[in-house]
């Protein structure tokens, strides 16, 4: 298995993008990564895009296709991968397979989701389609209801108070104040989260990520390679992809992520490291509760401490194990498909040292956790500096 | 004609799973028997939704998790709008909802007296 | 880059299914596929499910997820993979990569689609939805229409007739007549076929496959490891995946399939062979004329001869290259998702000779052409008998 | 105001592309002018479609690839019911379709008298 560096990486804002559509975001991202990487005469070998919902949304198929042709990648093969939320971590995952093969020099990763354009109603809906059909599709069981449960799981058990999930969007939205790219770039206080609406007891509108448009590009190659165009490779040091039942109801515990578990220990050991050789963190906090018990299942924190870290300003920007610096789904926002390209863009950036105003001190490795369904089927990253 | 709440139990091992799987979560083996799952299950979670799904008219849509004796749980709607963890409920035949402007009937749970 | 093997497989029967929804075909051909693997006790490290539209057809997303969770292949990584009516051959590439990186030792590979439940313009609408948008959709171009003027030019140019696209469709009718998984069982004469409807002149309905439903899929290992779970193995010898504009008129040449010459190309590199030395092929008939097009792009026949290879018997059950003996896209069917699979499935059980009364005399090489698009994304593979 | 039918140069090469690409199809550049295809486009290949997508109304849909006189490709509807391979056409402005109830305007070629 061949080492993989990541050699370039771009992303386009997040957040409401009128006039713009699915296509031109796949491709402004795409080129910038390109151009990052230094890439723009090279021919590429292969090329996947992380999209969850383009048919269903935009009435485009095909768009992997499409974006080989919209920016001249041809004659290299590329395919659409979808692993719901975490279509982004799947086709970086499945990028990475192509290079580590052997059989693919030069591949582009991209990942994008435009939702702005359709009714709020429709998303939901559509997202609900995870679900499980007879089992929770029909009988109203959305990713916030399900979010809601978990949570009050926790609240239970744990002691985890609305005030924690309050934490995390003000961590967050204080993060997002600093990254150019995140769609909501506004102070978070605790009394403006808790008194917002409720949406899904005991959750309210600020312990839920808004609805945006974006898209996230990486690209590729072997690790012995890298040279040829960075000084500063980063290196995917190791990746785990582990599912569980698909119905929240039927997980050995509904509180616990076991694929966030299992997914973790399988990159763990593949990069020969443990969660105390992590120094920056990206998770997929499309509820707030998501962050604290990633944070647990990953392996930062005991479970049920999470929120303890929170509280104590563990996880801030200059905490011990800073979560989440770029904003997270919260503020940076969460074009699905987008998603798990732009964590690892973020990680990239923060490795070498170009996260600007949110630059974590120093980061030597970052981990990412991105996830399918509600959680039934997470793909994570781990990435160190290859120089 | 009462419907009753059913899971499917594993002919190797015993196991009783619901939703349906068409192998076994534990052996995978690949036959399995209806079997009822009882009264008297136990809401373990549950939301107030108030961002509802197509079809369903009023909020708050209550859902919750609940165990029946033997272990299995279930997700469903609750017909009490004041649900309290450990509560006692029993699965019920109603309507769920409309989709496409068609009624969808199914399982919700209500509260034992 | 560790050699594939192809360890066990299966399909459901083609056709309109009534009664079956996705995740039951699917599931159905999946667990025959696990079973002829004997693979049932095992543990799979990942799932690919090739699929274009569940979302769009039948209002179910994540499907990947769904199909672990419904047959239990947890804890498996799984994703689906989409390239339009290329889904099935993607998600079987990167089965492969991910066998051949050493990161997965047991991969389950399925491809499937509902499509019968859905309206046909519905259908046809989606499937426009692949083409430019503002340089074809919008037009009124449809995939039919495609195939029509792809058609007129090999007319004008080749001196191909109507009679020779009739040939195809009568040869694969009797084809799929000895294929108890084809979804069309019914002898198809040249008049017939010349007599049915005019869709897009000059294609009538006989030149083009029907609307069916169906699932296929296949069991991956390391060819080292194939002998713990059967006497004959078949080794991926290669595979090739490349891609063109998307407009057919921007083509270098409109009646030259590019894509399939050069993904034909490198999976006969990379497999260290030439097209004479196939046995049997499969090769993506949507429209007759693409089976055509595809033996003289693939490498097969000189240009613009491959009617005549057709007219000579060249190509049939009985020829010297049997093309399409499951019966091909147009009489075994085309679920879009399945068909990549499909194609794989059928050149394994002849490879094995199981191919019952459609067996073809003793085949050791085979090759199978699945393509995305109009022809601008293309999935070839190469499978020899690896015992 | 007379639309005009235009094709993108790229402004490193020279190579005329239509549709429009981000990154040329030759060289790669990024940068492009646009520039009339001009009158008196070739038909290559034709078809009159009579199962019609959303929002038209009568078979057939005559569809055709014509080629400018500077060697661009296009695809598009003709406004004629009897095509000729090799008959001249030039685009005209006019409504494609509908699509969701909405009226749709592009170029169509219309014969050169
Ligand atoms: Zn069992
Ligand atoms: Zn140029």
């Amino acid at each position: 298995m061949r080492d993989v560096a990541i050699i370039g990486c771009g992303m386009t804002k997040f957040g409401r993008l009128e006039g713009k559509d699915l296509m031109d975001l796949l491709a402004e991202a795409s080129l910038r990564a390109i151009d990052d990487a230094g890439a723009g005469e090279r021919d590429f070998d292969s090329v996947y895009v992380g999209n969850m919902m383009a048919g269903e949304l935009v009435h485009q198929t095909a768009v992997a296709s499409a974006l080989v042709d919209r920016i001249n990648l041809i004659p290299a093969g590329a395919e659409r991968v979808e692993n719901g939320p975490a279509s982004g971590a799947s086709a970086v995952k499945n990028g990475f397979f192509a290079v580590s093969s052997g059989a693919s020099d030069l591949v582009l990763v991209a990942g994008g989701e435009k939702m702005t354009a359709a009714d709020t109603d429709v998303i939901g809906d559509l997202v609900s389609t995870m679900t499980h059909p007879t089992a929770e599709y029909v009988h109203g069981v959305t990713l916030p209801a399900m979010a809601a449960m978990l949570t009050r799981l926790y609240m239970e058990r744990y002691g985890v108070t609305e005030r924690h999930l309050a934490m995390v969007a003000v961590k967050n939205h204080a993060n997002a104040l600093k990254n150019p790219y995140a769609h909501l770039h506004r102070e978070c206080t605790i009394e403006g989260a808790m008194s917002s609406i409720m949406i899904a007891d005991p959750l309210r509108l600020y312990y839920a990520c808004p609805i945006s448009d974006g898209a996230a590009a990486v690209v590729l190659c072997p690790l012995e390679k890298a040279n040829e165009f960075t000084d500063k490779p980063v290196r995917i040091a190791g990746f785990g992809h582990a599912s569980d039942v698909q119905t929240l109801q039927e997980r050995e515990d509904p509180a616990v992520l076991k694929s966030v578990q299992l997914a973790s220990q399988q990159a763990f050991k593949m990069a020969k490291l443990e969660p105390n050789d992590i120094d920056v963190v990206e998770t997929h906090d499309a509820f707030e509760i998501l962050e604290i018990v990633q944070s647990e299942d990953a392996g930062f924190f005991e479970k049920g401490k999470g929120h303890l870290a929170v509280e104590k300003g563990v996880t801030a920007l200059n905490g011990k194990l800073p979560i989440n610096p770029s904003g997270g789904l919260k503020a940076k926002g969460h074009p699905v498909g987008a998603t798990g390209v732009a964590q690892i863009v973020e990680l990239v950036w923060q490795l070498r040292g170009e996260a600007g105003e949110r630059q974590v001190k120093n980061p030597k490795r970052g981990f990412a956790c991105n996830f399918g369904g509600f959680g039934n089927n997470t793909v994570i990253h781990i990435l160190e500096r290859g120089w | 004609m009462e419907q009753k709440f059913t899971g499917f139990k594993c002919k190797s091992c015993g196991r009783v799973m619901y939703p349906k799987h068409d192998r076994c979560l534990d052996c995978k083996g690949t036959e399995f028997e209806e079997v009822e799952l009882g009264e008297g299950a136990t809401l373990l979670t549950y939301t107030k939704l108030y961002v509802l799904p197509e079809g369903i008219e009023m909020p708050p849509l209550v859902l919750g998790i609940v165990k029946f004796p033997g272990g299995v749980r279930a997700m469903g709607q609750l017909t009490t709008d004041d649900p309290k963890i450990g509560m006692k409920l029993r699965p019920v035949w109603g309507k769920l909802r409309k989709m496409k402007d068609k009624e969808i009937f199914g399982f919700k749970f209500e509260p034992l007296k």
